[in-house]
């Protein structure tokens, strides 16, 4: 596997707005440390992350994609993370079916409480694609910039 | 070996001035980079505007060829391309392609002819052109009258320039119409085909006609009720389109490209053309 | 069964049982059967087929057909009835405007089967009892009907006739298949052989919609990748990631509702092995949420549409490695 | 004429590509298609590809333009035409038809210069047929495969491969290959041809009626009712043409390139205010009027179709030009 120093992977986070979305504000006014480039994006809940958005978030320059919602049992609309949870799994699945690197994708449960698990976890998956490298398996050459 | 530039590729336009006509029509004033006018056209031609990103449309050149500043298009607000038109301002970039298709035949079988303009909505675009370069040059055609008709009074198109303008000129014969009865609206109220029928015009004029196709379709019944023939009566489609040159293979009606044959087209034509439009 | 597919579908138009009789309409060749719509029993017998050709699963027709004015009749094979029962779960066919006549199944064949057995130019087949008898403008040839069969007849998962008004044959039953072996065989692979297996295969891609539209489970009024509001609506496989994409979400938008009915790889005209897609989904819903068969019956639910608390997380995903 | 050992194809091919680059029809995972040829790469033992060599001429997508859009301001940057010879080996007469047929598109005015280019640079080098599928039908147009055209003709008999130059262009690359020597192919058996079970297809009538009455035929509604909307037939096709422009916005500009479209589809006449065929009958009239009547019209009578047989072979329902036009001609499907 391709080790590259120079290498900063882009992280995309898909968070949920009732958990971990506050647990990165958290981690924030905890000083807690976790990449810059890891890149938040906000849902309403884990289960509204069509897994169009991952593919695209690859698409568009992610090296990984990462869902942080509420632990199970603890989503704010009851049964949404139930329902994510059996999503990513299947799709996940299938993306390391089709030989895309199973580490490039994960699902983390992070509450609104755990400021240190949300920049523990960022910083493990960052450090993870970083051992990796750049995305090349799902990524759109048009896409990157010459 | 051929390096033109493809006929695809656009050049890069830039709109001075943008009129609100009507609550979902305005009028864009576009010229080339240079300020000047970007192409020379026959009145009824098209040219395909784009904004990359947005998507790329045809749109009929509303302004006439006489006019030696500027191009105008008037567009209604309907789909991807003019909803971002109808957003953007004075000085936006664009791109712009043309002219295309064949235009209407003002220096052939016009001349000298009593013309008769027939208009629904949005529909005076495309005949607006012809309208005004038979006002500048006036003296090569007959008599004209046109009938124009919208939803509201706030609906009709260029309701400014008919009132102070054609209106006010001598052997131009306006007749506008609104759907319903409006308070502030006192000429006449229903729908073209029918007003077309009431005015009962002589069947000696040649007309150009353009509306919604519906409107076309009853109008032109109408015609033939009061004894117009079919070669007597020229309009104008539009069709989905991508390419403008009549290779995309989209626009057809029967084995005739609206792009490339038409736009205009004489009725008489139609007849041995399917009715997919 | 020819004669008793017919003379069943003559019999429903001329009771007036139906008004309507979809089947197969034969063609320049043996092999070359459209699905049509009957509406007269002189009609039928004339230009109506059922031979071992006729592997068009004829259930999404019924979308449509269960629509329009009076009854229908249809000639469904065990595989096309599991897609009937599906698309009735998924409330999309009127059943009372159906008459289902069940046609048991040995395995249909395929036009492609005989070109890999090196036949060229075939311009007629006859069937006999176990063989068939294949003329081209070469040769003939008498080869097994098990030779011609469909590649996905092979590993065939039931012959079980569900919900037929009627049956020609026996109700027929479940059977023992290997059908996710090529599966397991690519997930024992490594991920980078398993990438350029993928890549080599959806590269050949040529994005003709030929598996979406014709895929029972794929019903949708507008698809996603036809809406122009979708930022996902590509006509051409423009880019590797444009290939792998439609894929993965075709496969993605019909988990659980896939029956395996295998249609999507005979239809590729690339021959894409679609259905392993669909059929890795199955395989891992079995494994992670329980056996389970769409439309196989009316009352279990779909996996995708359920849950429970305990369901594995993500991390159970191994794909034929050790425990990573 | 001139001759090669067949068993020394290779060395042929190596010779080709030693000066430009070259193309083969050969088996890429497991579908006959035309590939470039590099070292190893072998001629498929399949009759045609399965996609046909329209795709060297106008490939599947391409890209036209692209865009900056900074603020109010917008520039456009051409892409560039192909500039590089290529030779295309192994064209059945069928394809090489098909060229003729998209040259009376896109070569008219004004010609598509992106076309235009690849078209410039080709030396077609066909290959005559001995052992035609039963689904070929070229014959019925006025093909004939044993006489295949283009600027290289080629036979392949016993062990030999004869190569005939048809024009300069012919002449130019078999004056650059080495080793050629002179020789007469031996007259060919053409029997089989006359065994094939479509020979006979006359598309003659299409000319010759109106086109209101070929349009309003009552077996539209039963022949497109099984259609399931897809675009196997038209992407397959070696005379389909059809193309839709697109933009897509990769982050750091607009590229706009153009891609096959398919008349099949539900959106290809979708306008804001709906579509002009808003039901697969007629879009499947389109297709079929199209290749039947409508080219023919604009074009001399040429009929837009070569005989190919792929969409016999491709079709999911097996619903074909073949089919069509015989329920046309019967007047009842």
């Amino acid at each position: 596997m391709q080790v590259n120093e120079t290498f900063t992977p882009t992280i995309v986070a898909f968070c949920c707005n009732w958990c971990s979305y506050a647990g990165a504000d958290l981690s924030g006014t905890n000083r807690l440390q976790y990449p810059a480039n890891v890149k938040i994006i906000r849902i309403p809940c884990s289960c509204r992350l069509n897994p169009m958005f991952i593919l695209r978030a690859f698409q568009r320059g992610a090296d990984g994609v990462i869902l942080c919602g509420c632990h199970p049992g603890d989503c704010h609309y009851t049964t949404g993370n139930y329902y994510a949870r059996r999503r990513m799994t299947l799709l996940f699945s299938l993306l390391d079916f089709m030989g895309i690197e199973r580490e490039r994708t994960r699902v983390e449960w992070v509450s609104a409480a755990e400021g240190a698990k949300f920049a523990a976890t960022m910083n493990d998956f960052t450090q993870t694609i970083t051992r990796l490298g750049p995305n090349r398996r799902l990524e759109d050459l048009r896409c990157k910039v010459e | 070996m051929n390096l033109t530039r493809d006929p695809l590729i656009p050049m890069v336009a830039q709109v001075t001035d943008i009129r609100a006509d009507t609550p979902d029509v305005k009028t864009f004033r576009v010229v080339g980079l240079d300020g000047k006018k970007p192409m020379e056209h026959i009145p009824g031609q098209c040219a395909m505007l784009s904004m990359p990103g947005v998507g790329e449309a045809l749109f009929s050149i509303t302004s006439s060829p006489t006019n030696e500043d500027y191009l105008e298009f008037s567009i209604k607000k309907c789909g991807c391309v003019t909803n971002w038109l109808h957003a953007i301002e004075p000085g936006q970039q664009l791109t712009l392609r043309g002219p295309y298709g064949n235009g209407f035949p003002v220096d052939t079988d016009f001349l000298g002819k009593d013309l008769l303009f027939i208009a629904g909505g949005i529909g005076l675009a495309p005949l607006r052109s012809v309208i005004n370069y038979v006002r500048h040059y006036r003296e090569r055609y007959g008599s004209v009258d046109i009938v124009y008709g919208a939803r509201s009074k706030e609906d009709l198109v260029d309701y400014q320039e008919i009132l102070t303008q054609w209106c006010r000129e001598d052997g131009i014969h306006v007749h506008l119409t609104i759907d319903n009865p409006q308070p502030d609206w006192e000429g006449h109220v229903g729908f073209v085909p029918n007003y077309v029928k009431e005015l009962a015009f002589d069947t000696g004029k040649t007309v150009v006609m353009c509306g919604p196709p519906i409107m076309i379709k009853f109008t032109l019944a109408g015609l033939e009720e009061l004894g117009f023939r079919r070669d007597q009566v020229y309009t104008t489609f539009e069709l989905k389109m991508k390419c403008a040159l009549g290779k995309c293979g989209r626009c057809n009606i029967g084995d005739k490209y609206v792009c490339k044959d038409g736009p205009v087209f004489r009725l008489d034509q139609m007849t041995q053309l399917p009715d997919e439009y | 069964m020819q004669s008793r597919v017919i003379e069943k579908a003559a019999s429903l138009l001329e009771s007036g049982a139906c008004t309507r009789v979809l089947g197969w309409k034969a063609g320049a060749f043996f092999y070359d059967v459209t699905p049509a719509v009957f509406t007269c029993a002189q009609e039928v017998r004339e230009q109506m087929v059922f031979n071992p050709f006729c592997g068009a699963n004829l259930s999404k027709y019924l979308i449509a057909e269960s629509r329009k004015e009076g009854r229908i009749a249809v000639f469904l094979k065990p595989c096309d009835t599991f897609s009937f029962v599906q698309l009735q779960k998924e409330h999309r066919i009127a059943r009372d405007k159906v008459w289902a006549v069940g046609v048991q199944c040995r395995g249909m064949c395929d036009i492609d089967s005989l070109k890999e057995l090196g036949l060229k130019g075939v311009t007629a087949v006859e069937e006999a009892e176990d063989d068939l008898r294949v003329t081209t403008l070469y040769q003939e040839k008498t080869i097994s009907r098990k030779e011609a069969l469909s590649p996905r007849c092979h590993t065939c998962k039931s012959r079980k006739l569900l919900d037929c008004d009627e049956l020609i044959g026996d109700q027929g039953q479940d059977l023992p298949s290997s059908r996710f072996a090529q599966v397991e065989a690519l997930e024992a692979m490594t991920p980078e052989e398993r990438f350029a297996f993928w890549r080599g295969e959806l590269s050949k891609c040529i994005r003709c919609n030929a598996c979406r539209n014709v895929c029972p489970a794929c019903s949708c009024e507008k698809c996603v990748f036809d809406n122009p509001n979708s930022g996902v609506q590509n006509k051409a496989a423009a880019s590797s990631f444009e290939e792998n994409l439609f894929h993965i979400i075709r496969a993605f938008h019909v988990a659980g509702r896939c029956t395996d009915c295998g249609e999507c790889t005979r239809v590729c005209p690339q021959h894409i092995p679609l259905h392993l897609l669909n059929r890795k989904f199955i395989k891992d819903m079995n494994e992670f949420y329980g056996p389970y068969q769409a439309g196989g019956d009316f009352d279990a639910k779909p996996p995708m549409l359920a849950f429970t608390l305990d369901d594995p997380e993500a991390s159970i995903i191994t794909n034929g490695r050790d425990g990573q | 004429m001139k001759t090669w050992k067949l068993s020394t194809l290779d060395a042929l091919f190596a010779a080709i590509a030693g000066k430009q680059t070259l193309y083969i029809p050969a088996d890429v995972a497991g579908q006959p298609v035309f590939a470039r040829w590099e070292p190893g790469l072998a001629m498929t033992r399949a009759l045609n590809t399965g996609r046909s060599a329209k795709d060297l001429f106008f490939p599947q997508v391409e890209d036209l333009a692209r865009f900056r859009v900074a603020g109010k301001t917008v520039s456009v940057s051409p892409a560039q035409a192909l500039q590089e010879p290529f030779v295309i080996f192994g064209v059945r007469a069928c394809d090489c038809r098909s060229f003729d047929i998209l040259d009376s598109v896109f070569l008219a005015e004004p010609a598509d210069t992106f076309y235009q280019a690849r078209r410039e640079q080709a030396t077609v080098v066909t290959l005559a047929c001995s052992q035609p599928e039963e689904t070929c039908f070229c014959t019925s147009l006025g093909i004939d495969p044993q006489a295949p055209g283009g600027d290289v003709s080629c036979w392949m008999a016993e062990d030999t491969l004869y190569l005939q130059a048809n024009t300069e262009k012919g002449e130019a690359l078999l004056a650059s290959l080495p080793r050629l020597e002179d020789g007469e192919k031996p007259d060919a058996d053409s029997s089989v041809f006359d065994k094939l079970p479509l020979k006979d297809l006359d598309f003659s009538a299409f000319s010759g009626k109106a086109l209101m009455d070929w349009f309003n035929s009552p077996v539209w509604e039963r022949l497109s009712q099984s259609c399931l909307g897809c675009g196997s037939c038209t992407f397959v096709c070696p005379t389909c043409q059809c193309y839709d422009v697109r933009d897509f916005d990769t982050g750091h500009g607009v590229q706009r390139y153009r891609c096959w479209d398919s008349c099949m589809y539900s959106d290809f006449t979708m306008m804001a205010h709906g579509t002009n065929r808003p039901t697969q009958k007629e879009r499947f009239r389109q297709r079929f009027m199209h290749k039947l009547v409508y080219h023919p019209n604009n074009h001399g009578g040429q009929i837009g179709c070569v005989g190919c047989g792929r969409c016999l072979q491709k079709c999911p329902i097996s619903m074909n030009i073949v089919k069509v036009a015989n329920a046309l001609k019967e007047g009842k499907a």
